[in-house]
């Protein structure tokens, strides 16, 4: 990797500080100074402004790992992503809120299950199970016959994918605030005189548990098949790589990763209601800044990426809300992507990126 | 040049009325000489009116344009809408049609979508078996407002689905005709009661345009009015799909008393959650769309039940016992027993009514071109059975615009989740505090677009 | 250095002097000095991995060298981006096919002639006078090319269509489209049969001697070097080994050690 | 010359667009048709009734030929309008993506830069609003060159980015370009948020005079014809769009075209053969964003209005749906691209609406199985909506939509451009298989 | 044992590459098989390894049995697991992964851990320079590094039949000796060996059979000895003259020659 940054051409000079890298400790030290001044200042507000960032950026980690596993595979940005997120929840509502299995009237018989903690967190499962199987059949479907054909026509694929999919929620469904019954709610319990969501701590391990769970898998010998997969696919199948089935494996994760965003996008701190609604699927493109920040293709990149960007709408939607005016209304919704562009600005494949191999 | 065009068709109005009495005298003698010779007058009432674009008046057919969204932004919403508005005219059908003419709504999807929307027009302004007389439903402000100029030239009459406080401006459309209040009055109304009740200090939050400004614009007017206290201004600032914890902030750190939101159900519930735990524990409300009562089935639940005031330009299903409420519900239950328990049907209901009283009115004028039927609106007095306060057209649009709202209280005991119109006793947990009421402030305001825009 | 072996005394067209380039640990190329005359076939040989492609890299001003400097007649280059390389007069082939695959055989040779074109995309795209008779004119020098390297037949085909031998002559067309003062070919021929060896042998010789273009060759089809290098520089790990005649870097054990093997000494001695 | 398209006798000739009689005789009866579509071509209708006697012929025109007919009703003027616009637009995306390389999902948001310029330049001034009233001579390239100097602002960062990085960033764009019209000042340019403001007619006029020199915003007539407001604005656009696609073509094929397809394919041995790579980037983005801004400006003329949410992530998204669809890289294959894109769901609609006209029949049964009236099964409901899975027509025409691009690419993922080499091959050697 | 009986291959439903190919790889052989570019030998390789797919390629008639089974239809993993593996024609390394784990791919198949370290141990001292650029990424490595990490990724598979396809290129003289010692040692452990080469030289003197190929058909076979003694081979292939002294470059006669069996 060292010998990636040294003495490339005048264009790839990238490893000194740059003009980008001046930049960047121009506008941070001022940036730090303030926020150590808000600290003191109130530092209850600071406190649970912070935690509310873990939270956002855990949700971000969640939906970015979804990507990088999927791109990891495939090279293509999985556009579908938000639909599967909605899917799932969606799933996870019939589930406990119908007591439904997912897809049909039987009565789903884990949520009976004492304490209700633990029967909820079974009926979780299953209808996890089922966002596996989504991705399992999408992959099938419409991945598969297109190992080995441009990768752009596969990103647009999902995209079509994400149109039908999301008729089937929102309108065949009618996903319109369908409570996901968490059983720790939408509330919290308080540090001093700070509150902190349950639904932070929850995002938090969720997302350290999954980051640990893929950042282990990329060590091991399929992961390793993954990325050969995703870099050449003809000169993985003649090393004996089933093609279809890492495919395969990188959806149904992907789906499952999808389906937990989606599951902690209808809580604190991205809605407040606890009910899948149409506008669950945003959260994917909400993390997509994320994903790019920390590099499409790194474990690490997604977690890092996700918490920085959580951290900037959060602290930029508290402490610069005095500057609504200047900044104009919903601000906030373009923080991630002022950060990004400004990360991409000093490192082009974002911070854990891996640049593209270009050597004649 | 839209003043002019609105000359123009007063002076058309007045010409032709003369000229429209004839035909309806001629067949008033015809019923009193023989009653049981049917088939000759009809053959004789069709012989009085000329097939024209959305007319058929060998078969006798009306046909009725719906430019609804049932696949874009708002498709849960105009979906329902639009399938009550299909089972009215198949009651009304079944009911031997309007004097014997059968309507036929003739839908198109706009998906939401500006260019969508132009191009169903003009399949609607074509003579073809798209065309129609007149747009009982144009879905959407923007929307509307591409079509306002075109429906002009084609002396379409034009039913917006839509409160935008501009629509009563016969510079912005003059063919467009609103029906019941729009959401700057209805924010004046609201605000003034929940002044009364909760106390003067004022928090506002809206989403930027016509919509959400309209709101804010009508609480700041009743402030201004009252004398109430504006403590945090959030017009224009809620954008959906961005963090909202600026405004969250604003509102929390206010101690307003009550907070007047103009958003959708979805940023509503993130505002009203988000501020609520952070400390603000005054009351809520906002203009019709901000609510949905599925929210009660969430987390939200108990926090709208003690804190929302839902504010509404109608009755609500079952409310009231009048004619047009159990005409609504029984012809519900009766076409369409699955459909799921909504209030939205009474909308429906109320753009039927203006539609089929305006076709009345046209053929009693025995015109029933797209002029005439444009006459007609201009002439009559929307009878809307108790769903809402009668409304016209004609004339100073100060006096005909529709000040009066209503108010319910959001209970959650009572709430049914998952109801079709068929369930018995089903409720969506409104409980009637007042209306239809003005308020002082309505009632004193001078007809203007808040909201202005160059439309 | 080098110069002391030069028979005639001339102006060197380029001088590589000291350059040491490292890539983190490794060093690609450590002190490495040589200089081309004009119209010279300079072959640099040695192990793969020894620098050799590193150092068609500096000079074309893909890779910048920690040290060292490089002087195109005189003047230092060190730190000029490729494309103002280019411009100067000096052309390259690539040792993994760098053609634009899905251009036709014809637009890669005219892309190798930008350089020598200058109308503006304003002028192109209204297709008015000068910018369509440069067209013209460029075409008529490509054809020339064309007609040279004998690829009439392929013209119009994309190259990523073309078999593998055709596709290394239309970057050398490419690369003599540039109207270059001298070239670098890196392993002109690998994966070649020994017909096409034979034909690109021919058309290398014809570039330097009908067209008087310096070239440097990098290859390690020994035959050929032997055969048609006017001089010839080993490297090794980054350094220069050996520099000479073909016959005296042949004989040379240190050479032999690294790079041709016993096996080569033996087939080449019982060969001549 | 005739019958022997293969033989040229100078490079002249064999550099010409449509190098042939037969294709230049093809393409120019084409753009014919293209002009005449509008209007009732008295040979093509009834009126002629020695045709009409004419056993199968006289059958066959009916009420006329429905091709030369069948924009008649104005219904379908509105979509292929808005085919030459957005083929506009995409012109310029084809040259950033698809010869250039770079793919951007930030179109959208230079077309609403275009459409902001232009209503500040055209529009006029009033309520809170800014605008000059200048002439569409100075508004509509106002809108490319504006566009351009955006895109040549941004291309610093754009430049260095590869990929879906680039796509990415310049997905933010468009949530930039959408803030930006909602902000105090962004809103007296582009028009308040939700409702937009009045788009200026395409009137031709000299200075600001009251009467235009040629007048598109109203019915009147021309030269023999009585033209519609509709009619007026397809002719117009037609033009620009044919004048366009030839800028496009001609840059394409020379030395700029080749320079950018260079750095698409190997952007440093691009580089090495001496085509600047930051130059000619900054290039694409500019003339990219160009085509974009006077796209969005005509896009905008064509509602009658600017609206800063019209230019959104899903025009972005059409824009490269139509790239792949219609195959990056050709100027035709942009143009075929962009009419299948907007036209599909038109025939989407067309195809439900008469599956669920019929009854009987092989269709009507097919059609009974599969649509869902009020009382029966199906998975297709006629009605608009029916509770639980049964989807309304209009659900169904976007699921088409979606299922139509995944089906399209699994079949061919080089567009129709690669249905086109495919079909064209197997021509080349019929009558031999191989 | 390999054997390819009467194979059609046609790509894009159009391009008929080969025409009834008919080569066989007995058990513990190394077969050679020369042609010029573009006769068919990459695609002969992609149709025993089942690749064609890829390539939008078909096999039209003919068969691919390997230990009696028509493997033809296989997929390229069921075909590498029953023990063929291929070194790729233009390397084709994973430019993104390490060498380490370039050659963890390569032993995908292999679900035995001590054999993967055995194979891989022997990768690193067949090739040093592998050895010190362990981490490094793939994609860094020069041209004939590449080429070796290529033969060391096969060779990780451990398998009974391996298809070279040109492993000399690119590769320096003293190297390509090694490369062939390499092959003659795998193959006297018990692996067969299918080897394409352009240097006819190297692959026929440690053959023990040899096809030449030309446009999708084999146009001549034999024992090496035989074919090395063929005027034609020696002309076309060795570049020797008549008298069986070698031929400088410099005096190939400046206009153009062919020579094609067929035809
Ligand atoms: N961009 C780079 N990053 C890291 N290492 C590099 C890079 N380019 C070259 N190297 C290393 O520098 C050394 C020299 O490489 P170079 O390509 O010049 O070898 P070469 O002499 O051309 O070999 P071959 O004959 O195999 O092509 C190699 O060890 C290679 O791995
Ligand atoms: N994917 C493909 N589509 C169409 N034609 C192809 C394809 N792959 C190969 N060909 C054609 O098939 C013929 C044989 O190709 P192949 O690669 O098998 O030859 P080869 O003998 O391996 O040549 P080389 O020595 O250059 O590697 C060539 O003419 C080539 O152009
Ligand atoms: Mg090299
Ligand atoms: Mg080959």
């Amino acid at each position: 990797m060292t010998a990636t940054t040294a003495p490339r051409g005048w264009s790839y000079s990238l490893g000194k500080i740059s003009t980008g890298g001046w930049f960047l400790i121009g506008i941070g030290i001022p940036l730090g100074g303030y926020l150590v001044y808000e600290l003191f200042d109130d530092p209850v507000l600071f406190f649970q402004t912070t935690m509310k960032s873990f939270g956002l950026g855990s949700v971000y980690a969640i939906v970015a790992l979804g990507f990088v596993l999927i791109f990891k595979a495939t090279q293509t940005v999985n556009f579908a992503q938000g639909a599967l997120a909605a899917s799932g929840a969606l799933f996870v509502s019939y589930a406990v809120f119908d007591g439904h299995i997912p897809f049909t009237t039987l009565r789903n018989p884990l949520i009976e299950i004492e304490p209700e903690w633990l029967g909820w967190s079974l009926s979780v499962v299953m209808a996890l199970a089922f966002s596996a199987m989504l991705g399992l059949l999408i992959e099938r479907l419409a991945i598969r016959p297109m190992v080995g054909q441009p990768l752009f026509s596969v990103a647009v694929i999902t995209l079509g994918l994400e149109i039908v999919l999301r008729v089937f929620n929102n309108d065949a469904v009618e996903v319109d605030f369908r409570s996901l019954e968490i059983p720790y709610g939408t509330g919290g319990f308080t540090v001093g005189d700070a509150i902190v969501n349950w639904s932070y701590i929850a995002a938090m391990i969720t997302a350290t548990v999954a980051f640990v769970a893929v950042y282990i898998f990329y060590r091991t010998r399929t992961g390793i098949a993954m990325r050969a997969v995703a870099f050449d696919q003809e000169a993985a199948m003649a090393q004996g790589i089933n093609v279809g089935k890492v495919f395969a494996i990188a959806w149904a994760a992907g789906a499952v990763l999808a389906a937990i965003g989606g599951i902690f996008a209808t809580q604190p701190p991205v809605k407040q209601t606890g009910a899948v609604e149409p506008e669950t699927a945003n959260i994917a493109f909400r993390a997509l800044p994320a994903v790019i920040l920390g590099g499409l293709d790194s474990a690490t990149g997604a977690l890092v990426g996700g918490l920085i960007v959580g951290f900037a709408e959060i602290f930029a939607g508290q402490y610069l809300a005095g500057q609504t005016d200047l900044l104009g209304p919903g601000y906030t919704l373009i923080v991630p992507y002022v950060v990004m562009i400004v990360a991409l600005l000093v490192r082009p494949y974002g911070l854990f990126g891996t640049p593209e191999i270009r050597r004649v | 040049g839209s003043d002019s065009d609105d000359g123009d068709t007063a002076a058309d109005t007045a010409a032709e009325e003369p000229a429209a009495e004839e035909p309806a005298a001629e067949e008033e003698a015809m019923e009193e000489e023989a009653m049981e010779e049917e088939e000759a007058m009809e053959e004789e009432a069709m012989a009085e009116f000329a097939s024209s674009p959305g007319i058929d008046a060998d078969n006798m057919v009306i046909r009725v344009g719906l430019n609804t969204d049932l696949s874009g932004a708002f498709a849960p919403l105009t979906t329902k809408i639009t399938d009550g508005h299909l089972a009215f005219w198949e009651e009304v059908n079944a009911n031997g049609g309007i004097e014997g003419w059968t309507i036929e709504p003739i839908v198109l999807d706009n998906a939401y979508d500006v260019p969508t929307h132009l191009e169903n027009y003009e399949s609607f302004r074509s003579d073809g078996a798209e065309g129609v007389a007149m747009l009982s439903t144009s879905t959407g402000s923007p929307h509307t407002a591409s079509i306002a100029g075109d429906a002009i030239d084609d002396n379409m009459a034009v039913i917006p689905l839509s409160w935008y406080s501009g629509w009563g401006d016969p510079g912005i459309g003059a063919n467009v005709f609103e029906v019941q209040t729009n959401y700057c009055v209805e924010a004046m109304n609201a605000v003034t009661y929940l002044s009364e009740t909760f106390g003067p200090k004022m928090a506002i939050a809206g989403f930027p345009g016509d919509y959400g400004e309209d709101g804010s614009l009508g609480a700041k007017y009743a402030a201004e009015q009252l004398g109430l206290e504006i403590v945090y201004d959030g017009q224009g600032q809620v954008v959906p799909g961005a963090d909202q914890t600026p405004v969250i902030t604003g509102i929390a750190e206010s101690g307003a008393d009550f907070t007047w939101l103009t958003t959708n159900p979805s940023t509503a519930a993130e505002l009203i959650g988000g501020a609520a735990q952070a400390g603000y524990t005054g009351q809520w409300s906002g203009n019709s769309p901000t609510y949905n009562p599925a929210l009660l089935a969430t987390a939200l639940g108990p926090v709208l039940d003690t804190s929302y005031v839902h504010s509404t330009y109608n009755e609500l299903w079952g409310t009231i016992d009048t004619q047009g409420m159990n005409d609504l519900i029984s012809v519900m239950q009766a076409r369409r027993p699955d459909a799921p328990f909504d209030d939205v049907y009474i909308i429906s209901w109320i753009e039927g009514l203006i539609a089929k009283q305006a076709i009345e009115q046209a053929i009693a004028n025995g015109d029933l071109s797209r002029q005439g039927i444009l006459d007609a609106f201009n002439q009559i007095t929307a009878d809307l059975q108790g769903l809402a306060p009668d409304q016209s057209w004609s004339g100073d649009p100060n006096t005909n615009v529709v000040r009066e709202s209503y108010i319910y209280d959001v209970d959650l005991a009572i709430y049914t989740p998952g109801a079709t119109v068929t369930t018995e006793d089903a409720s969506n947990g409104y409980v009637k505090i007042q209306g239809p009421f003005v308020s002082p402030t309505a009632e004193a305001w001078t007809y203007e677009p808040c909201f202005k825009a160059d439309f | 250095m080098s110069d002391a072996i030069n028979p005639i005394a001339d102006i060197p067209l380029i001088e590589i002097d000291e350059i040491t380039l490292r890539f983190g640990g490794v060093t690609a190329i450590g002190g490495v000095s040589f200089s081309v005359r004009p119209d010279e076939l300079f072959a640099i040989i040695g192990p793969n991995g020894a620098g050799k492609t590193s150092i068609f890299n500096t000079i074309s001003g893909v890779y910048r060298p920690q040290d060292g400097d490089i002087r195109w007649k005189g003047e230092s280059i060190i730190g000029t981006r490729p494309d103002r390389v280019a411009n100067l007069g000096i052309a390259r082939t690539f040792q993994n096919i760098e053609l634009f695959p899905q251009m036709t055989v014809l637009d890669n040779l005219l892309t190798g002639r930008h350089i020598r074109m200058d109308s503006s995309w304003l002028a192109g795209s209204l297709w008015v006078g000068k910018a369509k008779k440069e067209e013209m004119a460029n075409r008529r020098k490509v054809e020339d090319i064309i007609d040279f390297l004998e690829i009439e037949q392929w013209r119009k085909h994309p190259v990523a269509l073309l078999p593998y031998g055709y596709q290394k002559r239309v970057e050398l067309g490419r690369a003599l489209a540039m109207d270059p003062e001298l070239l670098l070919l890196d392993e002109p021929v690998a994966g070649m049969n020994l017909e096409e060896t034979e034909d690109m042998a021919r058309f290398v010789l014809d570039i330097q001697r009908e067209l008087g273009i310096a070239i440097i060759l990098v290859e390690h089809d020994m035959g050929l070097v032997m055969d048609i290098a006017d001089r010839v520089m080993v490297l090794d790990f980054g350094q220069r080994i050996s520099l000479g005649t073909p016959a005296e870097v042949q004989k040379d054990p240190a050479v032999i050690a690294a790079y041709l093997g016993s096996e080569f000494a033996q087939t080449s001695e019982t060969s001549r | 010359m005739f019958g022997r398209p293969n033989l040229y006798t100078s490079y002249d000739q064999e550099a010409q667009i449509f190098p042939t009689w037969s294709k230049k005789i093809a393409v120019g009866l084409f753009v014919l048709t293209l002009f005449l579509l509008p209007f009732d071509v008295p040979l093509f209708t009834d009126e002629i009734p020695v045709l009409k006697s004419i056993p199968i012929i006289g059958s066959l025109i009916g009420e006329g030929i429905p091709l030369a007919r069948f924009l008649g009703d104005e219904t379908w003027l509105r979509p292929i309008s808005l085919v030459l616009v957005l083929a506009i637009a995409a012109l310029g995306l084809n040259l950033l993506a698809g010869v250039a390389g770079q793919v951007s999902l930030g179109h959208a948001f230079f077309m609403g830069v275009g459409g902001t310029t232009a209503a500040f330049l055209g529009g006029e001034s009033g309520d809170g609003l800014y605008g000059l009233g200048l002439p569409i001579w100075i508004w509509l390239p106002g809108a490319g060159v504006a566009a351009a100097l955006v895109g040549i602002l941004i291309s610093p960062v754009a430049v260095r980015l590869r990929g879906l990085y680039l796509a990415i960033v310049t997905l933010g764009l468009v949530f930039l370009g959408i803030h930006l019209g909602n902000t105090s000042w962004g809103r007296k340019f582009a028009g308040a948020p939700g409702l937009g403001r009045r788009f200026q007619e395409l009137d031709i006029r000299i200075w600001k005079e009251d009467v235009p020199l040629v007048n598109v915003g109203d019915d009147g007539h021309w030269l023999w014809f009585d033209v519609t407001d509709n009619q007026k604005r397809y002719l117009f656009l037609l033009v620009a769009t044919i004048v366009m696609a030839l800028l496009a073509k001609n840059l394409i094929r020379t030395r700029t075209g080749r320079a950018l397809q260079a750095i698409r394919d190997r952007d440093i041995a691009a580089e090495v053969m001496g085509v600047p790579e930051f130059k000619y980037k900054v290039i694409a983005f500019a003339i990219s964003s160009f085509y974009a801004g006077m796209g969005g400006a005509l896009f905008a003329a064509l509602s009658g209005q600017m609206l800063g949410t019209d230019y959104n992530l899903f025009l972005s998204v059409e824009f490269i749906a139509i790239l792949l669809i219609g195959g990056a890289g050709t100027v035709s294959g942009t143009l075929i691209g962009t009419f299948f894109v907007v036209m599909i769901p038109q025939f989407v609609e067309e195809i439900t609406k008469w599956l669920s006209g019929k009854e009987g029949g092989i269709v009507g049964t097919f059609a009974d199985g599969v649509l869902a009236g009020p009382d029966d099964f199906g998975v297709i409901a006629t009605g608009t909506q029916s509770p639980g899975w049964q989807l309304s027509v209009f659900d169904w025409n976007i699921v088409l939509f979606g299922v139509l691009i995944v089906v399209f690419l699994i079949v061919e993922p080089l567009g129709l451009y690669g249905v086109w080499i495919r079909v064209r091959n197997y021509w080349k050697q019929w009558p031999f298989s191989y | 044992m390999l054997e390819v009986a009467n194979l059609e291959v046609v790509y894009n439903e159009v391009i008929l590459v080969l025409r009834g190919l008919s080569i066989e790889v007995p058990d513990g052989n190394i077969v050679a098989l020369l042609g010029a570019n573009g006769a068919g030998k990459t695609t002969t390789v992609r149709s025993v390894c089942g690749l064609l797919d890829v390539h939008e390629g078909h096999v039209t008639k003919g068969s691919v049995n390997w230990r009696g089974t028509d493997i033809a239809h296989h997929s390229p993993a069921k075909i590498v697991e029953s023990g063929i593996t291929q070194v790729m024609e233009g390397r084709r390394v994973f430019a993104e992964l390490t060498v380490d784990e370039n050659l963890t791919t390569g032993g995908y198949t292999v679900k035995d851990k001590a054999k993967n370290q055995a194979a891989y141990d022997r990768v690193m001292e067949l090739f040093p320079r592998l050895a010190d650029r362990r981490t490094s990424t793939a994609g860094y490595l020069s041209g004939g590094e590449q080429q070796m990490l290529a033969i060391g990724r096969a060779m990780m598979a451990e398998p009974e039949l391996l298809v070279l396809d040109e492993p000399s290129l690119g590769l320096a003289p003293k190297l390509i000796e090694q490369i062939r010692d390499i092959i003659v040692e795998i193959n006297q452990q018990g692996t067969s060996v299918l080897l394409i080469e352009q240097n006819a030289m190297m692959a026929l003197s440690i053959a023990d059979y040899g096809y030449i190929m030309e446009t999708g058909k084999v146009v001549m076979d034999g024992d090496p000895k035989k074919l090395l003694a063929d005027d034609d081979v020696q002309e076309f292939y060795l570049g020797l003259h008549a008298e069986g002294a070698k031929k400088s470059f410099r005096d190939v006669k400046h206009y153009k020659r062919r020579k094609r069996w067929l035809s």
